[in-house]
């Protein structure tokens, strides 16, 4: 058995477990670390598929980073919050893996009538990443995918700008008015005329 | 390389269904999101699979940005979660439901 | 050729006092009210023009115009007028101005009134002289919203229900004909290499069977909800009942007819075969509902919705004048669909006037009337008796042809249709009897006659009533040819082999 | 005059006008009022251009005496073309002077007995509306024209009867009267389609032939047109099965029951069963239903007529009866004798009923014979000219009942009908009875009413007069005179009528006629007289028996009541129900369904964003779903 | 070497200015220590205004592909990038009217929408799968916070939701884009087209992609059934923004699923047929028979532009010339009137507070005339009741479909624009006809009504005299590649 077939049937299985494992474990904390031993799986894909400037970028960017982002958040907000792992919605656990199953089933249908269980990858991928999988890369980057690479930098300012917003705003930038106005909002004014509920703006519907 | 394509393509399809079901199955809106970060992963492996297939590196780059964007996804994503939760002291979006009917 | 645009003035005319009520928010209710008068008026000396230059004996188009409105979907403006629809013309326009004087007393929003009923009289009349199947079907739901405000703003109690019942059903109704046409024009893009909607060319197009019985039905069922053919037909008296006095005189006399005038204008001239195909069932549904509304209408304990039951029954004439198909039936059909407009909008116009008075709409409540006013009761007498078909008056001529036609067609049906003129009789009568006659009950003692406006009013109406019983020749000799016309399209130049038709088609087209 | 004879229908059209719309302004006060003068000048008008058409019509020979006159274009549509032509010709000239003549009476009478109405000028536009339209009825050349007459002498009789529309039984009576002869006028309108259908025309000359030639057409399509026409004619006369209106009908005021429900309207039918006889006659079938049906009615309305009290109501039945005679003798064939009890009709009737009029004008509208009696006392003149009438009516020589009602005994018996003759006795032998009755009943005896009943003031004698004397002697003249004989003159419409020679002779039959009517007379008087008060004017409301059931005309107007008025009503009820509940309930649950499902929304639509999530999971699956299926 | 890339950028003039006056308002923002909005509304309009002539200016170039194939000019952009800056000015001016009159300080709305716009406008001109993608991010992530902007519990709630969801939706776009590449080796719109038309190896893979795709964007136009986001965030969302996602989002992004599926997946027109027909028929009867009950007035719109979306999408059934045309319409009709009508509910509303309820809408015709006029004459163009817009767009769509031979298609929709009569009808019936009852917090101020006339007049307008426009539009939908 060749070597890449072993990493991958090592892996594999492991990042499917471990994907499970996200969804089941009650704690989110323990839920993002299977996340991260996820991630970590896919970047070894990766790197069979011949891909090593991903493989780096993954462990880098969202085991390294995304996930601590994450965690800091999970921390900040309190571990247990929404813990609770009660199915408080009717039937969704069952029907969300029903579906789930069936996109899987749809999609390998799709795969196997596009690509074919069988088919192996061509050979060649060397003479692709011949100055170096990051070179190469760079050289398509910022040929052909120049504009998108300026728009995503566009993309990056405006999460930066939400943030802040989002951020910022809490603090300081609440007027006299907003407090004031405060008092009565929100529920009542949301609320769509439950029955016997907390008066709704002009009665019920006629 | 010697394992099938497809094998790759179908992993990805299992993750990528996983994450489906993780943003079902929690209240946690912290969950939910780590459910479509896995999505997104799972899309990026089948990218990169058809990269290698294709024999060019496009595919590695449309994951390259898939990163970036999920990057920039989860920054306003816990912004706004975390603002959510000044709010509402919660990140259980089954609680967050005024907006219905 | 006349080189005066006539049609296209005709339609335009009622807009004149638009701008007006438009922009001059500050406008004194009676300014409005003469604004109102004054633009109906010039839409009938527009349509007399119109009138006195079509040329009496052809059974063709005239005074046709054509010009390409929205070229690239076929869209186009062309109108003209034939025998069916000259008449029709005339009834809006006459009994417009009488519907704005008949609403003289409406006290609130005047301005608005006056100018959604300008705007609904454009449409009706644009409906009537629409060739375009697409601009036909504009203003057909064009006067939908003005007709739904004019209920619906100024009508009685239930007035949103009904005003929304009216709405939704036609244009129910509407979404079937809205696939005719459409489907119609697609056809005619794949023979004719271009879309239209051009009724001469759609003429020409070439259907299936199938084909031609499915687009048909969706013609039909479009047009059948505004006749309305029983069973379609729940609206009507709750639209009449809720709508105000130019309401109802608007809706009866003039909206109802666009849809018999559409069954006669496009059902007939599109569909011929399917037409014949179609016209037996058509005509039993047209029996009943000429004894289904009469037998219904007798039971009612309101006076509008009676004369709303009534219409339905003499709706259901006309359509089975229209699928008699003999050329006695379409002349009486549309001479019916102008008296129609006469005596029914009649009957509302005096029983506005008595309900302005005694604000009730309920037998039961009346009694008595004539005595306290007889000139009223007179005219509502006048308009009860054209009503149910007296000789000398205008439904007579029209009834008796409708029945005639209908006879050399269909024995059996046409004797069943007949027992409405005895229903016609018992739930006129009955009504009047306890309405109008019996003991005056001190409530109403002391009633104002018939004024000298209100009398103004009538006088017109009766006159043209008279004229029509007695002399009707130049009503009828205006849609003989028309009516001939279509008549032998339909009767003599059937292929022998459509006759014995097979079963209902099965398959969609 | 026979050009200008639309004058005849136009005066009293244009008087009607008139009255109607200004007749409160001609001043005047009760009986001085100038709108009854106005109508009565309108219609002596009128009759003086009929006079005039018929001197004109016996200056020219026979032959010619058929005139048409064109006045104006009705209806012209497909097949159909139809004209206001007038046609003067004997039968239409003699009914024209009846109508004129015998209208022109009324007219002078009623301007007294309408002198306390309040609107005297409505009445009388009403009635000269209808003599105009009643004109138009008897003049028209054409079946559409004399229908639209048919109808409008229809629609005067039901604005007069309802005249006094404060008395609902008056705004009853005229509903009902309308509406019957209107399920009448539909099967003549189908005849009309029938014999349109057949002929293409409604013209009396294409329909009816000329010169006495019969008509080309299938004896089953005549019989067909014969027995539609007849029902018109039926629900017109007032005769079986449609006669419950007629004696409703004297809700109105007394001068339009003695015009319209004795002199005029009523005969239309027997005037459209001659007309139209070559139709009848290509038909045996239809002549004998003609027959039958009058000599039902004969009987029938007799022996109801009986069981009155009401005194109007006793001689609504009695033209009934009359009217039935005159059917028996178009059935059989006797067109003239038919024409000639009109006439005779006529002018007896309406002296009786106009005779009754006084009474009520006198007594304030006590009409009940059992709180009448002894009314010669009071009121000489009238109990005078009543028993002119009744002498008339009753059919003793030499009085006009004799020569046209025993006369059609008298044929009948000659050409051998001997079903007709004995039964036609019978009924003779019941009118003698119910006339005699009443006059006893109301004239002789003594007062049984209060009060002082005054006697009417010329104006409403001498009309009577007139009456009377055409009533006693118009057989007579109209038997016997050599120029005026009707049936010589009726002839070239008519034909020529042979006389058979079976049966008994003249003289036998006479002399069993004036038996037969004295016996009437004797069982009257028998039953009647003074003496016997006591047994007749002491019932309760409902009486035992055999009166009972004359009272209540073999109960007729009951089983009707019950038809219309309960198995009608519920069904009308069951069809407004299930208008409301299934048709429009039908509509109304579309929209509620609708309502409903969209209230449904929040069911899925809770606010909680994973299940939008599984929807949207959903959707994405089925979409792969049908990507599977595809390949 | 690299070598280096054509850079075309004349040919996105439009979007850099969005993007650059984006990032000056940005810059303001954080600097400007006044509460005085108007300079920011200026700016931003004057922003717009220069991308609208720089889009106007492209009008009359032959279409190219320009930057490696991963955009394209054409009319079709033109046309949507003018349409975009017409809603984002109204947009604008809407904000600011809304913010102002209630002395909230909120400059960086101005910066979002300009880069919401110039995410759009981009997504407008996208000829590439991962451009689509990146736009869809772009205006996406700014629309999440323009949500939130007021930080009340309701937007904060919609703005979460709309988040969450989007970002599954996002993946499943990704997927989309990552099947299609699997299935054809390239992401441009034209080379999909090419491959696709070429080979019949991998239409599985591609026909899944593009039902991804479907599902993706299905999402932001709010189709059933990804449309459940839509009420509780075009309800929860403050009005201005409101009317400003609800216009724009829908032009965006359905321009782009023409590109995309008319030339891009144009090989599968006839699979993906069925699928179009289903989705639009189920939105339009979903949509508007949800509509029917709702009482909030916002939400009633946001239901109703679920079947509004199904109409738009009904067009796609025949991706040829008059079918663009008639998506583009209807696309122009409802854009004016759901902007208006956001607008005058914002008015009626009561500012920041949003009494939406219907009750506020009763007897609202005496009191308010000229609000109430135009209301109804944008809820009658919704309706499609002529002589509007909305009619002439539903003609033209249903035209489109029955020429497709989906005659089913045309009753469905327009029985479900009876339904639709009713519920934009009832907000007519409780002005015009029911009397007052509630106490008024109208916003009665001339400006944003005159400035609200507008889209009214061309409402009419454009249903009186639809052929000044729909000749431009079928140029546009000639599209070359």
């Amino acid at each position: 058995m060749p070597l890449d077939n072993v990493v991958f049937w090592v892996f594999a299985p492991l990042s499917i477990a471990t994907g499970i494992g996200m969804i089941v474990v009650r704690s989110a904390v323990h839920a993002a670390l299977f996340l991260v031993v996820n991630f970590f799986t896919i970047a070894v894909m990766y790197l069979l598929l011949d891909a090593p400037f991903l493989f780096a970028v993954q462990i880098i960017v969202y085991a390294g980073a995304i996930m601590v982002l994450f965690l800091f958040v999970i921390m900040l907000l309190g571990v247990d919050q929404g813990a609770g792992t009660g199915e408080r919605l009717f039937g969704q656990r069952t029907t969300a893996v029903i579906f789930g199953v069936a996109v899987v089933v749809e999609l390998a249908t799709a795969i196997r009538a596009g690509v074919g269980f069988a088919t192996r990858a061509p050979e060649g991928f060397d003479s692709v990443n011949a100055e170096g999988n990051p070179s190469a890369l760079a050289e398509v980057l910022f040929r052909d995918y120049f504009f998108p690479f300026e728009v995503t930098s566009i993309l990056l300012i405006v999460a930066a700008v939400a943030a802040m917003v989002l951020a910022l705003r809490r603090s300081k930038a609440i007027t006299q008015r907003e407090i004031a106005g405060h008092a009565g909002d929100d529920l009542e004014r949301y609320a769509l005329a439950p029955p016997g509920g907390p008066g709704t703006v002009g009665g019920q519907a006629p | 390389m010697r394992t099938p394509i497809a094998y790759f393509l179908v992993l990805s399809a299992i993750l990528f269904a996983i994450g489906s079901v993780a943003v079902l199955v929690r209240p946690n809106a912290l969950r939910i999101f780590m459910g479509v970060e896995l999505q997104l992963n799972a899309v990026n492996l089948t990218l990169v699979a058809f990269s290698r297939m294709h024999l060019e590196l496009d595919g590695q780059i449309l994951a390259f940005f898939s990163m970036v964007v999920a990057a920039a996804e989860v920054v306003v994503g816990l912004a706004i979660i975390v603002a959510v939760f000044r709010r509402t002291a919660t990140t259980d979006v089954d609680r967050a439901s005024v907006l219905r009917g | 050729m006349d080189t005066m645009p006539w049609l296209t003035l005709v339609i335009a005319a009622p807009l004149v006092g638009l701008p007006v009520l438009a922009l001059w928010r500050s406008i004194s209710d009676d300014a409005a009210r003469w604004v109102g008068l004054g633009s109906t008026l010039v839409a009938f000396v527009v349509s007399i023009g119109m009138l006195v230059t079509f040329e009496t004996g052809q059974a063709g188009l005239q005074m046709v115009s054509k010009h390409p409105w929205v070229e690239s979907i076929g869209l186009s403006w062309f109108v003209g007028v034939d025998g069916f629809s000259i008449w029709l013309v005339m009834v809006t326009t006459f009994m417009f101005p009488i519907a704005v004087v008949a609403s003289w007393k409406v006290d609130h929003q005047v301005r608005r009134f006056m100018a959604v009923s300008l705007f609904l009289e454009t449409v009706i009349l644009g409906a009537f002289l629409a060739l375009d199947l697409l601009l036909f079907f504009l203003f057909f739901e064009a006067l939908l919203f003005p007709m739904y405000y004019v209920i619906g703003v100024w009508g009685s109690k239930r007035r949103v229900y009904a005003a929304t019942k009216f709405l939704l059903y036609t244009m129910f109704g509407s979404a079937f004909l809205l696939v005719g046409i459409l489907y119609l024009s697609v056809q005619a893009a794949d023979q004719l290499g271009r879309p239209t909607f051009d009724l001469t060319l759609l003429e020409q197009v070439r259907l299936s069977t199938e084909q031609g019985r499915w687009l048909f039905l969706a013609f039909f069922i479009g047009f059948a909800v505004k006749v309305p053919v029983w069973p379609l037909h729940t609206w009507l008296p709750d639209a009449h009942t809720e709508a105000p006095t130019k309401g109802s005189i608007v809706l009866a006399a003039i909206l109802l007819k666009t849809g018999p005038y559409g069954m006669l204008r496009f059902n007939l001239d599109l569909f011929p075969d399917a037409s014949r195909y179609f016209a037996d069932a058509i005509m039993v549904l047209a029996v009943v509902g000429i004894i289904y509304g009469a037998v219904v209408a007798m039971m009612q304990s309101d006076i509008k919705r009676l004369i709303a039951y009534s219409s339905v029954s003499h709706m259901g004439l006309i359509v089975l004048g229209i699928f008699a198909f003999s050329a006695e039936a379409i002349d009486g059909a549309v001479l019916q669909m102008v008296n129609h407009g006469l005596s029914t909008g009649m009957l509302f116009l005096v029983f506005g006037m008595l309900y302005e008075r005694t604000h009730t709409r309920e037998i039961a409540e009346l009694g008595g009337i004539v005595h306290a006013t007889p000139w009223l009761a007179g005219a509502y007498v006048i308009a009860m008796l054209s009503s149910i078909g007296l000789p000398g008056l205008n439904n007579f001529v029209g009834e008796f042809l409708v029945l005639l036609g209908t006879f050399s067609v269909d024995r059996v049906l046409a004797s069943i249709a007949i027992v409405g003129v005895i229903l016609s009789a018992i739930y006129m009568l009955w009504s009047y009897q306890r309405a109008f006659q019996g003991p005056v009950s001190a409530r109403w003692s002391s009633l104002p006659d018939i004024s000298w406006r209100e009398g103004a009013l009538v006088a017109p109406i009766v006159v043209a009533m008279l004229w029509i019983g007695l002399q009707p020749a130049p009503v009828l000799e205006r849609l003989r040819p028309t009516a001939e016309q279509v008549s032998q399209r339909l009767i003599d130049d059937a292929p022998a082999t459509d006759i014995a038709a097979d079963g209902p088609a099965e398959e969609a087209p | 005059m026979i050009d200008v004879i639309w004058l005849a229908v136009a005066l009293p059209l244009v008087a009607s006008g008139a009255n109607m719309l200004a007749g409160k302004r001609f001043g005047g006060r009760g009986a001085g009022h100038r709108s009854g003068w106005v109508a009565t000048a309108a219609m002596t008008a009128s009759f003086v251009v009929a006079l005039g058409a018929l001197l004109q019509l016996l200056s020219l020979p026979a032959e010619e005496r058929t005139q048409v006159v064109t006045v104006a274009e009705w209806i012209r549509a497909g097949a159909v073309s139809v004209s206001f032509d007038l046609r003067v010709d004997p039968l239409s000239i003699t009914m024209a002077l009846v109508v004129t003549g015998v209208g022109s009476l009324i007219h002078l009478y009623a301007i007294g007995y309408m002198e306390h109405d309040a609107r005297p000028w409505r009445f009388f536009g009403y009635t000269n509306l209808f003599c105009a339209f009643m004109l138009a009825l008897v003049l028209a050349d054409d079946f559409l024209l004399l229908y639209l007459g048919w109808e409008g002498v229809g629609l005067c009789s039901y604005l007069l009867i309802g005249f006094w529309s404060d008395r609902p039984e008056a705004a009853s009576a005229a509903k009902k009267a309308f509406i019957t002869t209107r399920i009448g006028d539909v099967a003549l309108m189908l005849g009309l389609f029938v014999m349109f259908m057949h002929f293409g025309s409604f013209e009396f000359d294409t329909v009816l032939g000329h010169e006495g030639a019969l008509p080309e057409i299938a004896t089953g399509t005549a019989t067909a047109i014969s027995l539609l026409l007849l029902g018109g004619a039926v629900g017109k006369s007032a005769q079986l099965p449609l006669h419950v209106w007629l004696p409703d009908a004297m809700a109105g005021p007394t001068p339009v029951s003695a015009l319209i429900h004795a002199a005029t309207m009523v005969t239309a039918g027997v005037y459209l069963v001659v007309r139209s006889h070559a139709l009848f006659e290509v038909s045996e079938v239809a002549l004998t239903v003609v027959a039958i049906v009058g000599i039902s009615g004969a009987l029938y309305g007799g022996l109801a007529s009986i069981g009155q009290y009401d005194m109007k109501r006793a001689l609504a039945y009695s033209t009934m009866s009359q009217l039935g005679f005159m059917f028996l003798a178009a059935g059989l064939g006797f067109y003239p004798i038919a024409i000639a009890l009109l006439v005779a009709h006529a002018f007896y009737k309406a002296l009786l009923f106009l005779a009754s009029g006084n009474v009520m004008h006198g007594l304030d509208d006590e009409i009940d014979v059992r709180r009448l009696g002894g009314l010669r006392l009071d009121m000489p003149w009238t109990a005078a000219l009543f028993a002119a009438g009744a002498l008339s009516l009753s059919g003793l020589p030499p009085f006009s009942g004799f020569f046209t009602k025993d006369a059609i005994l008298e044929v009948a018996s000659h050409d051998g009908v001997v079903w007709a003759y004995v039964l036609g006795s019978l009924a003779a032998l019941v009118s003698a009875w119910y006339i005699a009755r009443l006059f006893f009943q109301a004239f002789m005896g003594e007062r049984r009413y209060q009060g002082h009943a005054h006697e009417a003031p010329a104006l409403m004698r001498i009309p009577l007069v007139v009456l009377a004397a055409g009533g006693l002697f118009a057989g007579i003249v109209l038997a016997f005179t050599p120029e005026g004989r009707l049936a010589t003159f009726l002839e070239p419409t008519l034909g020529h009528i042979e006389e058979g020679h079976a049966g008994p002779s003249t003289a036998t039959l006479i002399a069993i006629s004036v038996a037969v009517t004295l016996a009437g007379i004797g069982i009257a008087w028998r039953l009647y007289r003074p003496a016997n008060e006591a047994r007749w004017t002491s019932f309760p409301e409902r009486e035992p028996g055999m009166s009972a059931v004359l009272g209540r005309a073999f109960y007729v107007d009951a089983l009707y009541g019950f038809v219309v008025g309960t198995i009608g009503l519920r069904a009308g009820e069951a069809l407004s129900r299930f208008d409301r509940t299934v048709v429009d309930g039908a509509v109304n649950g579309i929209g509620r369904l609708t309502t409903w499902a969209s209230g449904l929304a929040p069911v899925w639509q809770s606010g909680r964003a994973r299940r939008y999530a599984l929807s949207f999971l959903a959707g994405g699956a089925a979409l792969l779903l049908f990507m599977v299926v595809r390949i | 070497m690299i070598s280096s890339p054509r850079v075309e950028l004349w040919a996105i003039l439009p979007v850099l200015v969005l993007f650059a006056g984006a990032l000056v308002a940005l810059l303001g923002a954080a600097f400007s220590r006044r509460s005085d909005q108007a300079p920011f509304a200026l700016f931003t309009l004057s922003v717009i205004t220069a991308a609208a002539a720089a889009s106007l200016w492209l009008w009359d170039r032959e279409p190219v592909n320009v930057l490696q194939g991963m955009a394209s000019v054409d009319r079709l952009t033109v046309i949507g990038t003018l349409v975009l800056c017409g809603i984002g000015a109204y947009g604008t001016y809407l904000g600011f009217h809304y913010f102002e009159r209630d002395d909230l300080r909120r400059n960086e709305f101005y910066a979002l929408l300009l880069f919401a716009l110039g995410g759009m406008a981009l997504l407008v001109a996208a000829a590439d799968l991962i451009v689509v993608f990146l736009a869809v991010e772009v205006l996406s992530l700014s629309l999440y916070v323009l949500t939130a902007l007021t930080f009340r519990r309701g937007p904060i709630e919609a703005a979460m939701k709309y988040f969450l969801l989007g970002a599954f939706a996002s993946a499943f776009l990704l997927y989309g884009v990552a099947l299609s590449y699997g299935a054809t080796g390239t992401t441009s719109v034209q080379g999909l087209a090419r491959a696709l038309t070429g080979t019949v190896g991998s239409q599985s893979l591609a026909l899944a992609g593009a039902l991804l795709l479907v599902v993706g964007l299905g999402f932001k136009v709010a189709l059933v059934p990804f449309h459940m986001w839509t009420p509780d965030v075009y309800q929860g969302a403050p009005s201005p923004v409101t009317a400003f996602m609800s216009a724009a989002t829908k032009v965006a992004v359905f321009i782009a699923m023409i590109r995309v599926f008319a030339v891009g997946f144009s090989a599968l027109r006839w699979d993906l047929r069925p699928v179009i027909a289903v989705l639009a028929a189920v939105s339009m009867i979903v949509g508007s028979v949800l509509a029917i009950s709702q009482t909030d007035v916002k939400r009633m719109l946001a239901y109703s532009s679920v079947a509004q979306a199904g109409f738009v999408l009904t067009a796609f059934v025949s991706p040829e010339r008059d079918g663009i045309a008639a998506a583009l319409f209807y696309l122009i009709a409802y854009s004016l009137a759901v902007v208006g009508a956001f607008g005058v509910v914002m008015l009626i509303s009561g500012g920041i507070g949003e009494q939406t309820h219907m009750d506020r809408f009763r007897g609202l015709g005496r009191r308010r005339p000229a609000l109430s006029l135009l209301l109804t004459v944008f809820l009658v163009s919704l309706a499609g009741i002529p002589p509007t817009a909305g009619f002439a767009a539903k003609v033209l769509v249903l035209g489109a479909a029955t020429t497709a031979g989906l005659w089913p298609l045309t009753l469905i929709g327009y029985l479900t624009s009876v339904a639709g009569a009713f519920f934009y009808l009832r907000i007519v019936a409780l002005m015009a006809m029911q009397e007052a009852e509630a106490d008024d917090v109208a916003d009665g101020s001339p400006l944003p009504q005159i400035v609200l006339a507008v889209p009214a007049f061309a409402v009419v307008a454009l249903g009186i005299v639809p052929g000044v426009i729909v000749p431009l539009l079928q140029e546009a939908g000639v599209l070359t590649w």
